[in-house]
Formats: structure tokens, C-alpha cells, sequence
């Protein structure tokens, strides 16, 4: 099974940007690539998915929704309070990552989707929608997080910005969608407005409302092209990890844990969620345990850049990015798979 | 003989998640414009703006007049003690059309 | 008939598009992804177009080609004068923004072509040698205006420039290809060898003669992808037009009808060609109509800046852009459609 | 101890379209070499260089001694005057090698 | 023969891209798109090939390696003496030009195999791997005859580095994997984790190690895409090649002959061991005479600036780019085919 | 007001394929930071950056204390005289928080 996972294209092509970097090849991908090939994927699978859920359960899609959320709310603070534990992070350090962790991974979705297909595993639809709800709610529980976090740090020149009034004059002056209070509305429009959510969610739209006919035309280029769309993204993708497991050092061996150990606690809650309590198949119940275990190196860290610029980005990229994907993409999926079978089996 | 005009050049290099904010307040600060370069580089916070290009650093350069520099160096100084990694710094230069950097955009 | 045309998936994503950035989404598309994709649009078109054309009839293919220089060179007269009667803008202003309007957009054109395919409407290919024959009269148009209107103004800066013999120390010392009499031959070959124009012609020789063994393999790449690529063209132009309409306010009320009326003038002109003149079907004629209808966005604006700089580029930009782009791929296709039944029906 | 030597820096901003012609211009004022650098920037002719990219800003930057600046900075005020956006800004720098910036591009 | 290759899309894309720059055209390809196509390229022939290479014989394999390596080892010493005798350039100069004759050029391999496909030619895949090998035996041959080349000319800022004592402290002060003894093996591996030789045999092994029915999903974008994609890179560097061959008067009238006569000499030797050693059919002999005639433009010229640094780039840069690239895939190709036929029919 | 320190600004553009070896130098001599932008351009080993972006020059910018300029200059002249292209070019800015560009890269 973890064979087979290994011996996937999709894998085996993050293993080689991964190795190609520790071998430190001078492979250079152009700056904007995997951004190219990561608005295509969306696009790819919104369309797509929005054309199977136009045919879905309404009750079930609601359902999912709702748990969803329940996730994208939940994980971070479990995370948040576990960082603390750790002693390793200041509060605000552990807001911002524990975001990343509410939130999902595209990349490490598809991954998954490709390594059920191969192995001829069927699934719902309904943790596509999942993974366009979970995008967002993190990053708003990071900002409550952080607003709490500066309360007990109590630092004056922040204290102001969780009590608008404090303040009012600097964060008028020029915290537009800053944090405080009275910019926590910008913050919201942002996290719902992110760039990742509106390709997704805007796809599934038009896959669902479009014309067969229409639809039609477009199944070449986000069907069959897919896949190799996918390698040629985690072969970057690959790379990019590796570059950023070299600040290792500085997150330490007990941060470095968290980035394995979250993705397994997120793993477990998502599989009983979606064997128990949504009753999805092993391949759906797998995809949930993904996104539930899965942590966003795309649409968090700008979003926790404006809201939480206190905090070291480079252990929120290092955890997310270098340590947890690479650990989803190798090792947790199948795990994961492997759970789905025992809970629902 | 072209009469050469001294004015500041006003350099901030950070994250381009920042930079609907900053241009934001440019307006605020009555400069004449901005030019924004593209850029990657190391720093306090670490590696910025790997390969992938999802994580971009931005190089924002600001011609303004001795006299509007001093609020806008203000600003960003507010924006530090926020947290915010910016990295400012200013040079002295000399323009051939002084009144074109001091009128303020629409 | 104007609904199935806003539940064409490429209409929706140019949609998309639009309103991220009215929501002010943190949507970021690569710079260089429209361009790419243009590249690829052009040269899909070209070959496509190209491999038809060469089963077609000369004679129909060369008065086509008459009356598309004629267009070309026609409407930015017509909307030179309109302009200057609008009193909104000087001269020189008038020129730049009317040779937008006598050159051609690719993207309303493709999205016309999938709005007919959509309808199952069938069209000739002539239409297409129209398209690369327009994108360079109006540009030529555009600077025999300029030089007029600087006359008219006698600035006397820029007098010279129209007089050769005036600044000819001046224009020689640093004018290579810029305005003025003895740059003019430059700037003709300027607006001929045009990057698009040569892709788009290029492509066409090649489609026409290359064998029929080697264009078998191109299909895939140039036919089964082309919507899904034209699909993401339109989704990264809808968020660059929303952006530009932010200038509206500095264009106002009387120039932005401009960029409505001008449009349906040059669609009315183009249908009437199509199906009296020429007698293609209705496909066709829709076709001719948007290609006078539509502004270019693409190649003009460039030839603008470096031949009529005394004008201001968000005039032009704006409107082309902004205003009249977003109308033709809403409102106005279905407009000429519906012309077009009429006139040939 | 390295020893530096004074030379000016030329900034240039200005609209991809006019690259080639600066660039033949340069090569008249007997410039050693030039680099460019794409940039996005908002001023009195708005936006420029939107994200599509059609549209772009270049900063071009050229070092040569302060005796040939005039020369070019006048042909550069020639084309302002003819109406061309360029947003012109002189630095003073110090460099290793003086005679690289003296040697004419061929 | 020579026509049906001129009248083959890609050349035809290469041969537009060409005229263009020639004809002055502000036609601009964003900076990035060539690197994004070689990759795809890489990747997509890596994987087809390692595909095949997993069905075929290891002896053969073997053999074929071994004479790759031979070429890449013994072409650049050819070149070399050649050149100090044209007593044109200095011997630093001649190490870093000869080197990119040693390695290969992909896309001039891509156009032979169009170019055979198109004639129906079947051909080995054996020739695939030797593209593989041949990428970095040049680099090391060309650091190699530059230390050489450094002894002869004894220039004291450079001696030390070629006996590491000399200048040990400078050495490791500021110049690892430069150039100098102690820095060899640095290079060593540079050479081997060239960005090119990672991407094309790593997709080779994945090729051959990864599932099938993980391969058969990337089929449509590694094959049938492939050629229009091959296209839009020949087209780029059509202009790219033009553009370069500007600097041909540096270059001179003897040089310049250098360009077209050292890939016929290649050519001759890669045929004969394509026929004669290595038995392959005409198909095959011909790919390995395009292998020895090419040179590289992608992955030497970077490995030259850092380990020869003293050498001119616009040598071999419009060598490499601006001649012999195009006299290859205009003449050469054909050229060597028809060679092949002499040799094996 | 905002009180400004003097640093010293160094600017090196040459070839993307000496970037690696660069930024490890730049370690040695103690920078806290530096900033990378692309860039091509024209010099004496002719055209650098072509279109096809496989050759791109760099433009890199690292702002340290006057007292530490020399070492890395230096370092850059020794490269120089092994033939490695670089334009070096050193200017005086400003900077609000000179503490910032003193703390060596981790
Ligand atoms: N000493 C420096 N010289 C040049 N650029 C710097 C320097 N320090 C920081 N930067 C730039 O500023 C960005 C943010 O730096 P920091 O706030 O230190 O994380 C870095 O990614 C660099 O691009
Ligand atoms: N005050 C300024 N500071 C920095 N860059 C500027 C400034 N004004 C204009 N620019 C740049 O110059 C370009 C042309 O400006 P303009 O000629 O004012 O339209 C703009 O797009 C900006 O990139
Ligand atoms: N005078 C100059 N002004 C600005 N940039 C230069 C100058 N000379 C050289 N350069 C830059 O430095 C790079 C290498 O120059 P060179 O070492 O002269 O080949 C060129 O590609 C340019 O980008
Ligand atoms: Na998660
Ligand atoms: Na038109
Ligand atoms: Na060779």
C-alpha cells in the first residue's frame, strides 16, 4: 500500500524535487510556475467538482459544510493550546501556526485523490466543497487567537490594537484590515475573499451553473492534461519543501515534532468524522482525514504576514511547508487510507 | 547644462502581502507615485520569497520631496513597532523635474 | 439567448474575474500569464485558421481583406470626430483612444467564436485573416491623426516632429521610430511587424503549408485545450478590466458612453459589410461585427505610448479595457448576434 | 583597503515601450553598459503595468562619469518634452573599477 | 527531405521566430516561458523514455552509455585544438566554447525526432539516454582543459587556483566550487546535479519505476500536447537564436565557421558510432549523430561562467545559440539523416 | 521626527549563476540581510538576460555599517580578478533602525 503510494507519479515527482534540492542541484523553476499551476488546479477541480455536486445531496453537501467548519475552527485552537504546551513558541507564534493547520492543502488533497484513483478506491464529492469551506475559517480563529495572545503578552504598542479606542488614531492612521477591532470586518472579508477561496469557490459555480454543452468542451483540458499538470506542480512543489526544511535548525525538534504530530491528531478527528459521522465511504472518509490533517503553505501565511506580523514566518513555513506536507504527501496518506479502512470497513 | 533638483528617494522592502497597505498610504502622504520592483531575499524573518514564488518579497521606492519624507518615515515606523518586518531605507537624489514629484496622485 | 451566452464558462470566468476584483479579493495572477496565454491563443487560432484557409475560396479571402483594411482604417476616423465633438479630450487624445477602437481584440473574438459554437452556429474563416489584417490600419490611422492634431495644436515642441526638416537635429539625435515625418516609415513597420501580427500571421503561413502529417499532432494541443485555455485567458482579463474601470472616474460620464455608443457603431458598421457586402452567413456577419465593435487592448496600447505619448494612457486604456472590452463579451455579442439574424435571417 | 571611486548612477523609469529607443540612445552617449529591471508603478499617467503584464514598467539604471551625465540627461529632457513618461532620477555612487564605466559598449 | 523538414511545424515555428527578430518585431516572449517549456519537455520525453528503457536491453544500454561518454569526453578536445588553431581565441576561451560542443542541445534532439516521426523513421530509445549522459561530461572535459589552458598562460591572479596551495587562503575565502583543485569535486558534482541531468533522468526512472496506470493518466499531457508545446519553444528560441547571432561581429568570419563546421564534424562521428558501433537503424544512427552535432545552450553556459570565468560569454553564446542551433535544425538534421541512410542502408 | 542612521548601501549586479556562491560570502562578512531582484542588461561581455530569461543577471542589494564595507569589497575586487563579471557599486542611505543591519544572518 505505502508501496504503491510511493511508486505514484504525483509522489514520485515531489520526491525528486525534494531530493533534487538535498543533492543541491541548481534546478531553478521560474518564480511564478507554481503559482501558474496552482490557479489551474483549482480552476481543474472546481469546475469539476461543481459539475458532480450540481447532480449531489443537498442534505449531505449542507452536512459537510457545516462540519467543515466545525474542523476549520477546532483544529487551531487544539493546536494553539498543544504549541503553548510545547513552551517552544510566545502565544503569538502559536496563533499563526495553528492557523496553517485549520486550514488545508490543495496539494496534499489531489495527492490523496490520486493515490485513491490508483488504487481504484471510490469517493464522495463532498470533501471537494469541504476544501474550499476549510480555506477561510482558520485564518479568522488565527486572528481571535493572536488578539487574544497580545491581551495576556498585554504589549503596549499592540494592546491598543485589540481595544480599538486605545489606538484609534495609529490604526486609522494606517491599519486598514489590520489587526484590531475595528479592522476585524476587513479581516474577515479577507480571509473569505482570499485568492484561493474565490478561484475555487467562483469554479464550482460555474462548473455547476455552466452548459453541458459547454462543460464539454473544457473536460481535455481540465481532465486529461490533470494529472501531469499535478506532478509538474509537487516536482516544484518538491523543491520548495526541501528549501525550507533547511531552517530546520532554527524550529527546533519539539516544534518539528508538532508538524508530524498535529497532522495525525488532525488525521484521526477527520477520519471519525467522515466514517462516523458523515458515514462517507473508505475513499471520502480518507479525503476528510486529509484535509483535516493536511496544513496551507498558500493561503495562511500571507493572510498571518498582515494580521499577526508579530510572529516568525519562518517557523509557520518551515512547520507547514517543510515539515507537515512532505509528511501528508510520503507517509499520512496512506496512513490515513489504512484508518479509513478500519473505521468504516 | 540640465539644473538638477535634490530630492529623497524613500526605499521599503517587504513582504508583497503588505502592499495594498502601503500604497494606501502613500496616498495619504501626498506622493507624486511609487514604483514597485519584485524581489526575494534573507533577513531577520528568514528566508523570504522562495522558488515558488508564493511568498514574494517586494522592493517599493517612493521619490518625494526632503519635506514629506519625515511623515511617511513616521508611518512606517508605526508599522515596525506593530511587528511589521520592513525594511526602509533612504538615499538622496536629483531629479530634472522637481514638480513632478510634488504633485500628489489622484 | 444573452443568458446562454452568461452561462458560457467562458463568459463566467471573464465574470470571475470581474468581480474578485470588486471584492477586492487578494486574487494575484502572475504577470506574465496573460501573455503566455495570448501566445498560445494567437498561434491556436492561427494554425487553426491557417490549415482552413487553405481550402478557401481567394476571392472572398481577398475582398475580405479590403474591407477589413477599410474598417480598419474607417471607424478611428469615425470616433476620432465623435471624440472631438464630445469635447472631452484634446486632439492628440482623441487620436490614441480612436486607434484602439479601429484595431481588433482576439479575446472577444474568441469568446464570440464560443458563444456561436456554443449555439451550434456555424461562420466562415475569413473572418479570421480579418482579425490579423485589422490589428495594424488603425494603428497607422492613429498616428496620421496625431501628427493632424499636433499641427492643429502647433505645440511648438512637437511641431518640429511633424515637420521633419523643424527638430531634424532633435529627432535624429534620440528619435528613432518616433513621430515626425522622417520617422513615420519606422513607425509603419512598427505597427506591420507587431507581435501579435506576427504570431498571428506567422501561425496562419504555417498552418497553411505545413503538411498534413505534422499539423495531425498540433490538434491536441491547439484544439482540445484551447477553451480551457481561452477560459483562464478571460479569468485573469476580467480582473485586469475591473481594475482599469477604477480609473473611471477620471475618464467620466461622456467618455465612458464613448466606449458603449463607439462599439455599437463599429458593430452596426461590421454587420452590415459582413451580410451585404461580403454575404457570409450569420455566423460570419456576427463575427465581422464584433471584430469592428471590439478594441484592441493588446497591441495598441504599446504603439500608443511610443508614437502619441503627449496622450494620456489611462484615456485609452480605460475605455478599451474597462469599459468597452467587458460590454462586447456581456452585452454586446449577443447584440450583434441578434443584428446579424436580422440582417441575413 | 579598496580604494572607490565617484561615478553617477541614472535611473530611468519608464514604459517597456520605449526600451529599444533608450537603449539606442544610450549606446550614442557612449555608456559602458546598462541594466534593466521590470517594475509595476502608479504616477501622473495612472496605473501602469497592471498584472497582466501587457503593460509594464522597466527601471533602467546606467553608471558612467559625472562628465558624460549632461549629454544624456538632456536627450532624456528632449523626450520629456515631446511628452514621453520618463521619471529620471541621478544618485551619486562609488565604485572598485572606474575604467569599466569609461569603456563605451561596442 | 530537406523540404518535408522545413515544412515541419517546429521548424517552421523556429524559422518564424527567427524572422521575426530579423524584421525587427517587438514580438517578446516572457522571460520565464522558455525555462517553463524546457522543463515540461525534459520531463515529458524523461518519462516517455524511461518507460521504454524499462522494456528494453540492458547490454545495449550499457554499450550506448559508454559511447556517450565518449563522445562527451572526446568532442570537446577536438574542439578545442581546433580552435587554438584558428588562433581566434584564447585557450581559456576555447575550453569554455568546446565544452558546449561536448554536450548536447534537447531541443535540437526533439526536432530530429519530429523530423523522423514525420518521415515515419522509427528509431531506437537508447539515444534518449545518451542525451541523458552527454549533458555532463563537457562540463567536466571543459573545466579540465581550462586548467590546462590556466597553466600554459600562467596568469598569476589564476595559477593558485589550479594548485590549491598557491592560493588556499583566497580559495577558501570566497571560492567554493570555483574553479582551483580543492574545488574540483565541488564541480564534479555541479556537473551531475545540473538542473537539466536532474529533471531529464529523474523523470526517466519515474518512468520506468512508476505504475502503469499512473503512467497511462500522464499520457495525455507528456504525449499528445507534446508537439504543440515543442512548437511554442522552437518559436521562442528561433527569436532567442536570432537575437544572439546580433553579436556575430564580435564573433568573426573564422569563428563563425567554427559553428557550422565542428556539428558536421560531431555529426560524421556520431553517425559512424550510431551505425557502425552501436548498430542502430538509420533512425537511431541519425539521433546520434544530432547528439554529437548539437550543443548545449541551456546547461553549459551557466557551468562555464562559474568555473571559466575568465572566458567571454558572447562567444559561446553565439556559437552555440546563434549558429550552430540553427544551422542544425535547418540544415544539419536532414544533413545527418541522409548521412545515416549512406551508413546503415 | 524620526532620527536617521548613515549605512552604506552595496550593489552587485552580475550572473544568476553566481548567486549561490555570493550569498554564501555574504555570511562570512556578517550582513544581516540581503535583497535579490532579477534584472538583465549590457556590459562588457555583451548582452546578459536574454529574452529566454536561461541567462538572467541579478541585481543584488545589502544594506551593512560603513565599518564592515571594506571586507566584503574586498572580497568581491578578489573575485573580480579572476574574471567573474561583476558591477559593484556602493551608495550612502539612511535608515531608521540601524540596530537591524548590524545582527549578523543566523
Ligand atoms: N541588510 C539587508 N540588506 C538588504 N536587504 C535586506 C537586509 N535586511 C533585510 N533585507 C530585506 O528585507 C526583507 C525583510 O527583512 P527582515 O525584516 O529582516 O526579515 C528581507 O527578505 C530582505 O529582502
Ligand atoms: N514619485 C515617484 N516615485 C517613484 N516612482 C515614480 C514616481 N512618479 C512616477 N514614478 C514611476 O514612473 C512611472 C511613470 O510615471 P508618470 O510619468 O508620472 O506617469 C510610474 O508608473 C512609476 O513607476
Ligand atoms: N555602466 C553600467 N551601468 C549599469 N549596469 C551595468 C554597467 N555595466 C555593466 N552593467 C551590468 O553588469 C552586467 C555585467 O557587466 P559586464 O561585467 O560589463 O559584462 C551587465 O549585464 C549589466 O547588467
Ligand atoms: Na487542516
Ligand atoms: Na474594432
Ligand atoms: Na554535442
Amino acid at each position: 500500500m505505502s508501496l504503491s503510494s510511493l511508486l505514484l507519479p504525483a509522489v514520485l515527482f515531489f520526491a525528486l524535487g525534494f531530493i533534487a534540492k538535498l543533492i543541491k542541484s541548481d534546478l531553478r523553476f521560474p518564480p511564478d510556475l507554481a503559482k501558474i499551476l496552482s490557479i489551474y488546479l483549482l480552476m481543474a477541480i472546481g469546475l469539476h467538482g461543481g459539475y458532480e455536486l450540481a447532480k449531489s445531496d443537498m442534505m449531505t453537501a449542507l452536512n459537510s459544510i457545516m462540519w467543515a467548519l466545525i474542523l476549520g475552527f477546532g483544529t487551531p485552537i487544539i493546536g494553539y493550546y498543544a504549541l503553548i504546551l510545547t513552551r517552544k513558541v510566545n502565544p503569538l507564534d502559536a496563533a499563526a501556526i495553528s492557523a496553517h493547520y485549520g486550514s488545508v492543502s490543495a496539494g496534499t488533497f489531489l495527492t490523496a485523490v490520486a493515490y485513491l484513483d490508483n488504487l481504484g478506491v471510490t469517493y464522495e464529492t463532498y470533501p471537494l466543497i469541504m476544501l474550499a469551506v476549510m480555506e477561510s475559517p482558520a485564518i479568522i480563529v488565527g486572528l481571535l487567537l493572536a488578539a487574544k495572545a497580545r491581551q495576556t503578552l498585554a504589549q503596549p504598542a499592540l494592546e491598543g490594537t485589540v481595544s480599538p479606542g486605545g489606538t484609534a488614531v495609529i490604526s486609522d492612521d494606517d491599519d486598514h484590515g489590520g489587526h484590531g477591532g475595528n479592522n476585524f470586518a476587513a479581516l474577515l472579508r479577507d480571509a473569505f475573499t482570499n485568492g484561493s477561496v474565490v478561484v475555487l469557490i467562483g469554479s464550482m459555480i460555474i462548473g455547476a451553473i455552466s452548459t453541458p454543452a459547454g462543460m464539454q468542451k473544457l473536460f481535455p483540458f481540465i481532465d486529461e492534461i490533470f494529472m501531469g499538470v499535478l506532478c509538474l506542480f509537487l516536482f516544484e512543489m518538491g523543491s520548495v519543501a526541501a528549501r525550507r526544511i533547511g531552517d530546520f535548525r532554527q524550529v527546533g525538534l519539539v516544534l518539528g515534532a508538532f508538524g508530524i504530530v498535529m497532522p495525525l491528531i488532525g488525521g484521526l478527528l477527520g477520519a471519525v468524522i467522515g466514517a462516523e459521522v458523515l458515514g462517507f465511504s473508505v475513499g471520502g472518509t480518507t479525503l476528510v482525514a486529509v484535509l483535516a490533517a493536511s496544513a496551507s503553505y498558500i493561503a495562511v501565511p500571507p493572510a498571518m504576514r498582515l494580521a499577526v506580523p508579530e510572529a516568525n514566518p519562518s517557523f509557520y513555513l518551515t512547520l507547514s511547508l517543510g515539515i507537515t506536507f512532505p509528511f501528508n504527501v510520503i507517509v499520512g496518506i496512506p496512513l490515513y487510507h489504512a484508518l479509513a479502512q478500519q473505521l468504516v470497513g | 547644462m540640465v539644473t538638477l533638483h535634490p530630492m529623497k528617494l524613500i526605499n521599503i522592502i517587504t513582504s508583497d502581502a503588505l502592499e495594498e497597505k502601503l500604497i494606501a498610504s502613500f496616498k495619504k502622504y501626498g506622493v507624486s507615485g511609487f514604483t514597485i520592483l519584485r524581489a526575494r531575499g534573507e533577513g531577520s524573518s528568514g528566508l523570504e520569497a522562495d522558488s515558488s514564488g508564493f511568498d514574494a518579497n517586494i522592493h517599493v521606492k517612493v521619490i518625494m520631496p526632503a519635506e514629506r519624507v519625515n511623515a511617511l518615515l513616521e508611518s512606517l515606523e508605526r508599522r515596525m513597532l506593530k511587528g511589521y518586518h520592513l525594511t526602509v531605507f533612504v538615499a538622496d537624489v536629483q531629479v530634472i523635474t522637481p514638480e513632478k514629484f510634488t504633485t500628489p496622485l489622484r
